[in-house]
């Protein structure tokens, strides 16, 4: 409970809230696409960089390879489970249903970062590789879900114009892929002698700088969810609550499995219930074009970002301090 | 001058890429590819700020070229829109250098 | 391919929702709006770097549709321009899916 | 004059002036107006924040409510006056001179922070709640322009393609609102606790950033100039330099009867004799379009604001000092 | 309506103001410039991302005017291209407000 | 040794090269251009100020003097070299080598910037004025190519719609030099005093901003190469990693007979050696409009600064300990 009032009256929280609020109250304000943009690469270069300092501290041993591993095969797995919820209970089409399941297979990295704030809130501390994991489980629910959809033969004729390697090159080499393991493999190198000199960018101001970013996604958020919630049934906005959830309990298994410290269980858990909303929508646009943004965007980024944020991450700390007492 | 067809193209900036390949591979000389900030269309509005990945962004292609390079096109971006989100129209200019184009 | 009216309205950016509105009553099933720069007009001259507020920057609305969609909106647009800072112009196009204009 | 002579020497004048040079010179120089706008986000992010962590601190008396009506006053108050001089003295239409009127009313955020600045380095103190009352002095003049317009029962029939409720939405849900009293709220719930942990964003690097942003409004204010002031006749230009003095007045008169501290008095003052140049003009776009921007813009950014900047901020801390001594 | 011409220069950022000076010569009463993002022409391709510099930036220059004034223009646009990196094309519009262009 | 290992593993370098790569590999990635350009302001004012205020601290003597001549004289002289030497080694057209040669005898700042950090990373130190000499010797260059190309009476009639005066204010007014100068100018007037308040800002993050800024400039010259390199034959190629040598060496003599300490020559060499990409490619859009930019973006951008960031940096080093020892 404190931590669930602790989180909800966090600036960062309270942010996002007066965004959200601004836009369905119809506010015309916006913050420009470019300077959201060059915020949200620094805060991939802030949580990469201090993940790399963290992980050059100890030397990798064979635990956090298997958590690696989990976090790979949650992003795998959870596509699947998502596919089959959305077929049975929802009306969307296949190709709608398999990009959803991209996106919650995926991770959110602002989810994750916040999650971070509010670990360390509640007094648990977290390792670093734990961004490195987030960066691998960007990419696995894509594959998974693009092998959902191509597995009954229904693979489209290549799409005119298309250039072989086009997904990979985006998939693999999309900004927070690259600069996530950039930073991290620069932050691991550079180590706490080479974070010196760039804290006072890098770690100082990060926490403001993220209330920033996030009164920027509030207004995203609300105008998505302005634009586009006729198109979302009751059942497809019961599978962003839920789908988060299921997510959730796998990720404490893993953990559990895995003999994860709270604070680092805390943190797996959340980046499976996160979905995603930068990396995957574009993705999905080159693979397949033909399923809607606007349910996928609306439901990861309107509904279970939100979800997390304020109800999901005090859920997922008390779930992980559960099952890792 | 000399007459030539103006193609203009509004499309997904994600196919940005696509599109523009298949207008080299028609033969066509040049394109300018131009950002939009929003738009409407089959009952749907967009906006470039509600959108965080961008993928929803629009851009507008011009392509100045010979009536034979533009029907050339024409044929694949027609394919090309039964994927991806997009219309395009095709009108007649003059120009004044016209092996440029 | 089929003939359609290609109506191009450079407006200040505060009436953009006015002009979309008008758009829509008229029936025209789309439009696209572009940023613009800078401009002239009447001996002015604009830039978008030159006003904090950007109540001057303008942006260019495009918009197919049938020749009577397009009738209807410029009666109202030229309302519009009577109040708001701009200009349009009308040309011939041609379109390939003639259903969705 | 050592005040006067410390706020000229400051950086931030200094910043300013060198954008002002820049632009009369003809440089082409510019800052993207996308990264300018995200630092006007910043700056009101973070005095919305400090103002709001200051009301935290004591219980809101009467005699802050009283100043808020003065404020509120004094916005709707000043148009009126503005209005009769312009018409007087100028050759200006009825049309504009209400919309230049109406920026006279309305306040400049900039200014604020600037008289902050100055008020600080003269060794006053300010209380948070002038943040609260800036905000409140954002809307009323707007409303009070209009009545002038349209009292003489010239209502426009209704624009072309206009909604119901569009200048509400803008007016009231302008960026600056939203952000200003979003800030303060945030500041005022999360109190000193919750800004210790993003003062390094939000508090030291602000003057810093301030410098920046008053180089771009240097440039912008320049610019206006030299594309403007063949539209203004000196009548018009006298305006723009007597009018702060006559608001400033009346504010003193208030601020003596509110028995306000002297660094009170002088950000009340300063709010007053400041005139918008952002939210104000947006708002007349919309509901007095037949209004020149040229006028109007040039006005309040090209020979207002820099008056105020460098001649008008010693001289209301002067004012401030004599009327609560 | 009226007739009108368009012209649409598609030139770069650094030689908008050359142009512009040309346009307002050959007496034309107003052009607007917006921004391109990416283009291709003689085998090259720009970005406005691969340069820091912006110097290789593109603009398109729209401009609606008599045929006389766009006729004028003409001429030393040519004389313009020659040195710079651009190219032009001219439609007929129609206009609504004709003692405007 | 060191010195070579230092540079190569700081943060500043890898990020550099963690761009430069992902633009190879074709990532679809970028660095908003109005987010990048608003960087590249602050840098200029950041570096400016404390020149400035470094500047403030003593009295300039004859000695500084000397120092500015020197580097204004380098940047006369250079493209002289450079252009003898295009013509003799390449097939490069008398315009684009012209062009080509302007880029060389101005300078980068960048790479003044990332001078700056390792030669106090060596443990040596600089003096602000240096940066009144980088500011300097960014225009003459220009002057002296265009001389070239004139001289033969080639000089075009005037390009149709071109403006008296318009290059000179491009040249003389463009963001690099208003901001470098003003800032310097600001600096030097407020001094340690007037920096105290805006040092969180200006100076504190500045190595964290140019981390950022570095990875954008290894994106663009990343792409500038695989867009360009086809267009270098060899000779160029080789070109653009032999003038800098020459150029440093050049400017080492002229550190030797200056009798400068061995940071500031360190940094004087560094200006010689390094060749600019953002102001001569403007000035010469203008005033070369025939060149063509591909050439010399590429070349400055792509082969040149890379090798002076990664190679250049620790060769100077030594090379002005070696001249001043
Ligand atoms: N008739 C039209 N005229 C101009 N732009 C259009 C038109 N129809 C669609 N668009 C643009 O294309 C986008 C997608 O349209 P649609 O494929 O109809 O959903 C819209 O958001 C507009 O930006
Ligand atoms: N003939 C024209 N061609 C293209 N754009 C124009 C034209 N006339 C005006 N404009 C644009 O409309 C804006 C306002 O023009 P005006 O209403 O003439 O002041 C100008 O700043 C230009 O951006
Ligand atoms: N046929 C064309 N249609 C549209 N834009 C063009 C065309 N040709 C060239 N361009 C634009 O003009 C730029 C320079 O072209 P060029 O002068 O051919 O190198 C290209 O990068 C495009 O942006
Ligand atoms: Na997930
Ligand atoms: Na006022
Ligand atoms: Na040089």
């Amino acid at each position: 409970m404190d931590i669930a009032f602790a989180t909800l009256l966090s600036p960062m929280v309270l942010f996002f809230l007066l965004g959200l609020c601004a836009a369905l109250l119809k506010s015309q304000m916006s913050i420009p696409e470019a300077f959201a943009k060059g915020l949200a690469i620094y805060l991939m270069m802030s949580i990469g960089l201090k993940g790399g300092v963290e992980m050059s501290k100890n030397a990798l041993g064979q635990d956090v390879v298997l958590v690696m591993l989990s976090g790979i095969a949650l992003s795998f797995l959870l596509p699947i489970i998502a596919f089959a919820l959305l077929r049975a209970t929802s009306r969307l089409e296949r190709t709608d249903a398999a990009a959803v399941a991209a996106h919650y297979g995926s991770i959110s990295i602002v989810t994750f970062v916040a999650a971070g704030q509010a670990v360390e809130a509640a007094g648990l501390v977290t390792s670093g590789y734990l961004v490195a994991v987030a960066a691998m489980m960007e990419v696995p629910a894509i594959i998974s879900a693009l092998m959902i959809v191509y597995r009954r033969g229904q693979k489209d004729s290549a799409i005119a114009g298309a250039e072989r390697g086009e997904l990979a090159q985006e998939v693999l080499l999309n900004a927070s892929v690259v600069v996530l393991i950039g930073s991290l493999v620069i932050g691991w190198l550079t180590g706490a002698h080479g974070m010196e000199r760039i804290a006072p960018f890098f770690v100082e101001p990060f926490q403001g700088v993220l209330c920033l970013f996030l009164l920027d996604m509030g207004l995203s958020a609300g105008r998505g969810l302005r634009n586009g919630w006729r198109l979302l049934g009751p059942a497809t906005i019961g599978f962003g609550l839920y789908m988060p959830l299921i997510s959730a309990c796998l990720a404490a298994g893993l953990a559990l499995l895995n003999r994860m410290p709270a604070g680092d269980a805390a943190l797996l858990i959340t980046l499976a219930a996160s979905s995603s909303y930068i990396a995957v929508p574009a993705a999905m646009r080159l693979a397949l074009p033909k399923a809607k943004p606007a349910i996928y965007l609306t439901l990861s980024l309107g509904i279970t970002f939100p979800f997390n944020l304020i109800i999901g991450l005090p859920l997922y700390i008390w779930l992980a301090e559960l099952v890792t007492r | 001058m000399h007459i030539r067809h103006r193609l203009e193209l509004i499309i997904e900036r994600m196919a940005t890429r696509r599109a523009c390949n298949i207008l080299e591979a028609a033969g066509l000389t040049g394109y300018t590819v131009l950002p939009a900030l929003s738009g409407y269309g089959r009952g749907n509005h967009w906006n470039r700020d509600t959108d965080l990945s961008a993928a929803g962004d629009m851009v507008v292609i011009v392509s100045v070229g010979s009536a034979g390079a533009i029907e050339t096109a024409l044929a694949q971006l027609e394919a090309l829109l039964s994927a991806h989100i997009g219309v395009l129209n095709v009108s007649e200019v003059k120009v004044l250098r016209p092996d440029r184009f």
